[in-house]
């Protein structure tokens, strides 16, 4: 695939399900059938799509492409490079994946037209952050994308969710002004935001303090770091179920994204290292990860402890950027990979029990692994990795990032993420643990007891199904792909390859 | 003396001004305090006549003070007298 | 000498015209009278547009009226900027105009429409006058049309509230023009010219025998133009004047008239007074203080809002900052943000009255709180109402992000980080009482309880016009700010 | 002392000056409305005053040219600019008064601080 074909078919990935928008949502009234079909066909054809560039990123090429400027040396352009192909490639994946499983969940819902129009928007505005080409294209699709899905979180539009909806409006516009500000400091110091240039600010003075703290905020708060994750504990649970899979398996990863471009392209390594800011990321990181498992252990609402448990794997994320080599990158990046398969299958499994039963309460949830036995299961092999259980996914990438924070003599790290590791298993253990093992009669609300509930259907349960086998495939198998990529996309950064 | 005598009347009228501007502040009946700033206008016609701004003078004496005075005393008279 | 050489001249004559020609036209030939406004504003925009074209093919040049020149003759000039303020009023007052035509038939009694349409082409002649001429005496005699217009577009909806809102903006307006004649006054006394460039000449030599004089004109200025264009704390008199008025009369006061007012500001410091008389005293300072607690104050002001227009109002007090701020951070990229800024507002807040109008030409609703779904019964104002909000917070895509962005730029390049903090935090506060209207509009659950009254064409094409021009102004921005910065040359 | 012959020498001026600020005072801080509109036109007259003083030339005489005779006139231009500032300020005065007539109608009162009173209990 040469350049240009490579450039029309980004081109093509962002902008198909953009203009498949308006027709799915004309589509509503018409057929809620071929509704359903065309948004499941559009985000089929982008994830097909992003698969035929493979061979192009596998070849290590960068393809960096200006359409127009908006103002001087301010442009929209595209990139493509091997990070960008990973997020690309598990978001629309994940995407693909939560849209068939919406085809039954969301049936009965109102507003049918809306979730599934502002879904296809939602994924060409999250491709468009992964594949945008500099600072500027990133942060149009990073608001769009923020201010889009706002309306899956208040898509119920009880209360609730619009009381957490206003919190998420309000966190997402700050993120986005400061991220706004980190931006124009950048360009203000470096004369653009190019990401095809690198290490844009090359002093570690005041103003890239600024810049630094901006982006830290703009993004972190995407990506659910403390002190800013208060929205996601309340936006993620209240969404449709897949939204929440999106949400918080996909949407938090372009805040990790973020990051990674403003360590790398914004600033570099040197500069991160030599002002010590890698401490700055590193404590917050810490502190991300513990306090995210304390609180996930204290809630009751099963959607609520999913989405704690997010906040606290993305500090994992964060903390593998903070450490800064080799083993600690592909850690991270693995970390990006299984998260996003893990927590999909986990929100997918939990909606699932909620549609069925109407319970959100894990003490309410005993037994309900006999009625609906392969949901259940999926959600345990899913949350067995998220504990980090050997042969998945999960393990491998603490694992990775452990090595990492052992190579650079940061043990306190290594024992940061066994702690968490044991918490995961404290919070995870007992919701699997009674939905298989309770006895019948030792609780009344007991889901053994009654007879009238199913398991889901098998277009529900595919998704589950096969993400479930993501996370045992990625961590098994000697031949890991994913694992490859990451690695390769450590490296590619670390060498200075990506200018 | 002659050169300074037209000097010492400008202060006297200038002085008067001033005293008329606050008296219009201070007098609690409108239709009074009109009057007060009519004859204020006149003085200043006075002075323009005696800075040989003749044009002015008559302007300001046939306008500012007679027609701004008149729509002052109808707006009395169509609303209240006193303050 | 064709025809052309006048067009100056020609604009503010065609508009005055139509001033005289309205009420008699109204009165016998009615159906006539709409369109002869609608048609001189196209015509004089028609003519700003040509002299745009004529300075950028030779440059700045200058009319004088009656073929007197200056010192004795009042002077026209016309250069980029000018041209550049001319287009935007004359623009952006036909297309209020067009929206008025429709709103202004329940708002007022049949018979004002006449001198409405007469009052607004005498407002719309003297912001062009202000914007083409080169003379501080002629320059006061058009605040006073103007202020007496935008007065009279106020007061002719005869309710209390509009009453004493217009006698509250016509004792300070008074009060500004006052001060700007006693400024003008100083100058004179000084310098012996009116002509802005003459004074200009005379100045620098004036400073050296009268930096007193000096010193008291330049405060007049920012007192007269900051309570002209409601510069904090000069602004007590724009909420209730912007809020009571007829809706078009707000789109016009908020949109335009304030703005003009900080354009004459730009020109008294950057092309009346010498450059050595800003570097010795701190009127920039002053001005982008005055700015920030404006931005800041009006945001919060406009967040403990119940009414919706209201609101609006106050919004312009913090929006008007952002003018200010630009001309008064002394930067070519801020200004050019700051007049960018000026055009953008002047495009979304004119629009955000016109959906205030429509709501309440269809509903009757004026509180913010019973908006609630009213999304489901008037989206395509609604959308509008979205997209003017977006842009007063500046999400990437509308007119404001670009206006911020050079603003903020402007600042980090002389170096005050300060400011974009400003800028930022007043964006956030914009977001917190715009986002909820919007939510609520689109968001509830249960049926709007008003009755609705459908809304004629005529006033939705208007939104549908300001909704593109916001989104054209983000995205395709390089021309206009190319114009901007050229335009900036000969002053900076 | 040198002050004192400063201000002697620009007596005008400070007499201008003072009733302006007199004027602005009583407008600002006056509630009832008419007095509002006669301080403005004090305020505005005043300014008319320091203009045409500074017109004015020690001993010229006024600028009506008479065949032959060789005198010193005064500047007619600050004079001529202040018939259009005072026809200016009969015209808002004129719809000042208007306005006042108007709110009376309404509100029964020129009083600005009961009408604040009247509105504050709607």
């Amino acid at each position: 695939m040469d350049e240009t074909t490579a450039i029309a078919v980004i081109l093509f990935i962002i902008l198909f399900p953009i203009i498949m928008t308006p027709i799915v949502m004309s589509m509503g009234g018409k057929s809620e059938k071929l509704r359903n079909a065309l948004a499941m066909a559009t985000s089929a054809v982008t994830f097909l799509m992003v698969f035929s560039l493979y061979p192009v990123v596998v070849r290590g090429d960068v393809i960096q492409h200006t359409f127009f400027e908006i103002l001087p040396n301010l442009e929209i352009s595209i990139r493509l490079d091997i990070l960008s192909f990973c997020l690309t490639a598990v978001a629309s994946f994940v995407w693909f994946l939560c849209t068939v499983y919406s085809l039954d969940y969301m049936a009965e819902e109102h507003g049918g037209s809306r979730y599934y129009a502002v879904l296809v928007f939602t994924l060409g505005s999250c491709l468009g952050i992964f594949l945008a080409g500099d600072f500027f294209t990133l942060f149009v699709f990073f608001e769009l994308m923020s201010l889009i899905s706002y309306i899956l979180v208040v898509h119920e539009e009880t209360e609730q969710a619009l009381k957490a909806g206003y919190k998420y409006l309000i966190m997402t516009i700050i993120g986005g002004l400061a991220l706004f500000f980190g931006i124009i400091i950048t360009f203000e110091l470096g004369g653009t935001v190019s990401l095809g240039v690198g290490a844009i600010i090359k002093e570690g003075t005041l103003l890239a303090l600024l810049a630094f703290i901006c982006f830290l905020v703009g993004f972190g708060m995407k990506a659910g770091m403390f002190p800013l994750h208060v929205w996601l504990p309340d936006a993620h649970p209240v969404a449709p179920s897949p939204a929440s899979a999106l949400l918080s398996g996909i949407m938090l990863k372009t805040g990790a994204y973020g990051l990674f471009r403003v360590v790398f392209h914004a600033f570099s390594i040197e500069v991160i290292q030599t002002s010590n800011w890698d401490i700055i990321l590193g404590v917050l990181a810490v502190i991300t990860i513990l306090l995210g498992s304390a609180v996930a252990l204290t809630q009751d609402d099963i959607k609520r402890r999913l989405a704690y448990s997010s906040v606290g794997q993305m500090g994992y994320v964060l903390l593998g950027l903070s450490v800064l080599n080799e083993n600690a990158l592909t850690g991270t990046m693995f970390h990006i990979f299984s998260h996003a398969i893990m927590k999909s299958c986990l929100f997918l499994a939990a909606g699932a029990i909620i549609w069925k039963t109407g319970k959100r309460q894990i003490s309410d949830m005993g037994g309900v692994g006999r009625k609906m036995p392969y949901t259940m299961v999926c959600f345990s092999i899913a949350a067995l990795a998220m504990i980090g259980i050997p042969p998945l996914n999960g393990f491998l990438s603490k694992w990775t990032l452990g090595l990492g924070a052992l190579d650079a003599n940061l043990t306190i790290y290594a024992l940061v993420l066994l702690i968490s590791s044991l918490l995961n298993a404290l919070y995870y253990l007992p919701i699997i643990v009674p939905a298989f093992f309770e006895m019948v009669g030792e609780n009344e609300h007991s889901f053994a007891l009654r007879s009238n509930i199913q398991d889901v259907t098998p277009r529900m349960l595919a998704p589950l199904v096969i993400l479930a086998l993501c996370t045992i495939v990625f961590g098994l198998s000697p031949i890991n792909v994913l694992f490859d990529l990451s690695r390769w996309t450590s490296l590619f950064f670390l060498e200075g390859g990506f200018m | 003396m002659t050169e300074i005598l037209p000097e010492i009347l400008n202060a006297l009228l200038l002085l008067f001004l001033v005293v008329c501007a606050i008296a219009v502040a201070q007098i609690r009946d409108m239709l009074s305090a009109v009057i007060v700033f009519a004859s204020f206008g006149l003085i200043m016609a006075v002075i323009w006549q005696q800075l040989s701004a003749p044009d002015v003078a008559m302007v300001e004496a046939a306008l500012g003070t007679g027609v701004t005075t008149l729509l002052l005393i109808a707006t009395i008279s169509k609303t209240k007298r006193t303050e | 000498m064709g025809i052309d050489q006048h067009f100056p001249a020609l604009i503010i004559a065609i508009l005055f015209g139509i001033a005289f020609l309205s009420p008699p036209l109204f009165r016998w030939a009615r159906k006539f009278s709409a369109p002869a406004l609608i048609t001189g504003l196209a015509l004089s925009l028609i003519m700003a547009v040509y002299l745009l074209v004529l300075v950028l093919q030779g440059g700045e040049f200058t009319y004088h009226m009656g073929g007197w020149p200056p010192p004795w003759g009042v002077e026209f000039k016309v250069n980029l900027l000018r041209a550049y303020m001319l287009i935007v009023v004359l623009a952006v007052s036909l297309w209020i105009m067009v929206y008025a035509l429709k709103d202004l038939e329940h708002e007022l009694k049949k018979d004002l429409l006449g001198w409405y349409y007469s009052l607004y082409a005498l407002l719309v002649g003297s912001m062009a006058g202000m914007a083409l001429t080169n003379d501080l005496f002629n320059l006061f005699v058009l605040m006073e049309i103007c202020a007496i217009s935008a007065c009279g577009i106020i007061s002719i909806k005869e309710d209390r509230a509009c009453l004493e809102a217009s006698f509250k903006y016509l004792i300070l307006s008074a009060m500004g023009t006052g001060c700007f004649l006693l400024g003008v006054a100083m100058l004179y006394m000084v310098t012996g010219q009116l002509n802005y460039d003459l004074v200009n000449e005379a100045l620098p030599a004036a400073i050296e025998l009268y930096p007193n004089n000096m010193l008291a004109a330049s405060a007049l200025f920012i007192v007269s133009f900051g309570t002209k264009a409601a510069l904090f704390p000069l602004h007590v008199w724009l909420p209730d004047a912007h809020a009571s008025a007829p809706s078009p009369s707000s789109a016009m006061l908020s949109g335009l008239v304030i703005k003009i007012y900080a354009f004459a500001l730009f020109i008294m410091f950057y092309q009346v007074f010498p450059r050595s008389l800003l570097e010795s005293i701190p009127l920039n300072e002053i001005v982008i203080w005055l700015a920030s607690a404006g931005i800041m104050f009006g945001s919060i002001f406009a967040m403990v809002q119940v009414d919706l227009k209201k609101m609006l109002a106050y919004s312009s007090i913090g929006q008007i900052g952002y003018v200010f701020l630009g001309i008064g951070l002394d930067d070519t990229i801020a200004i050019t943000g700051g007049f960018y800024h000026l055009l953008v507002h002047a495009i979304m807040k004119s629009m955000l009255f016109m959906c205030a109008g429509v709501i309440i030409y269809s509903t009757g609703i004026r509180q913010i709180k019973q908006l609630g779904g009213i999304g489901q019964v008037l989206p395509v104002t609604m959308i509008a109402f979205t997209i003017g909000s977006a842009s007063m917070i500046g999400i990437p895509g509308t007119g404001g992000l670009i206006s911020k962005w050079y603003l903020a730029l402007g600042a980090l390049e002389i170096g005050r980080p300060i400011f974009v903090v400003i800028i930022l935090v007043s964006s956030l506060l914009n977001a917190v009482y715009y986002m909820p209207i919007i939510v609520n509009a689109f968001m509830q659950q249960e049926e709007f309880q008003h009755e609705v009254k459908p809304v004629p064409r005529q006033m939705l094409i208007p939104l549908v016009v300001g909704m593109a021009g916001v989104i054209f102004f983000g995205v395709f921005s390089r021309p206009v700010i190319t114009l901007l910065e050229n335009a900036m040359q000969i002053f900076l | 002392m040198e002050m004192l012959i400063k201000i002697l020498h620009n007596y005008y001026y400070m007499v201008a000056i003072l009733l302006f600020i007199i004027g602005m005072h009583t407008m600002l801080t006056h509630s009832n409305l008419i007095k509002k509109v006669i301080a403005m036109n004090i305020m505005d007259t005043s300014v008319f005053l320091l203009f045409v003083a500074i017109g004015y030339t020690y001993g010229g005489e006024a600028p009506i040219i008479r065949e032959g005779s060789e005198v010193l006139y005064v500047n007619p231009l600050p004079g001529s600019l202040m018939l259009t500032g005072i026809v200016v300020a009969v015209s808002i005065t004129a719809y000042a008064l208007s306005l006042v007539v108007k709110i009376y109608r309404f509100y029964g009162t020129v009083d600005y601080d009961e009408i604040c009173l009247i509105r504050s209990q709607e």
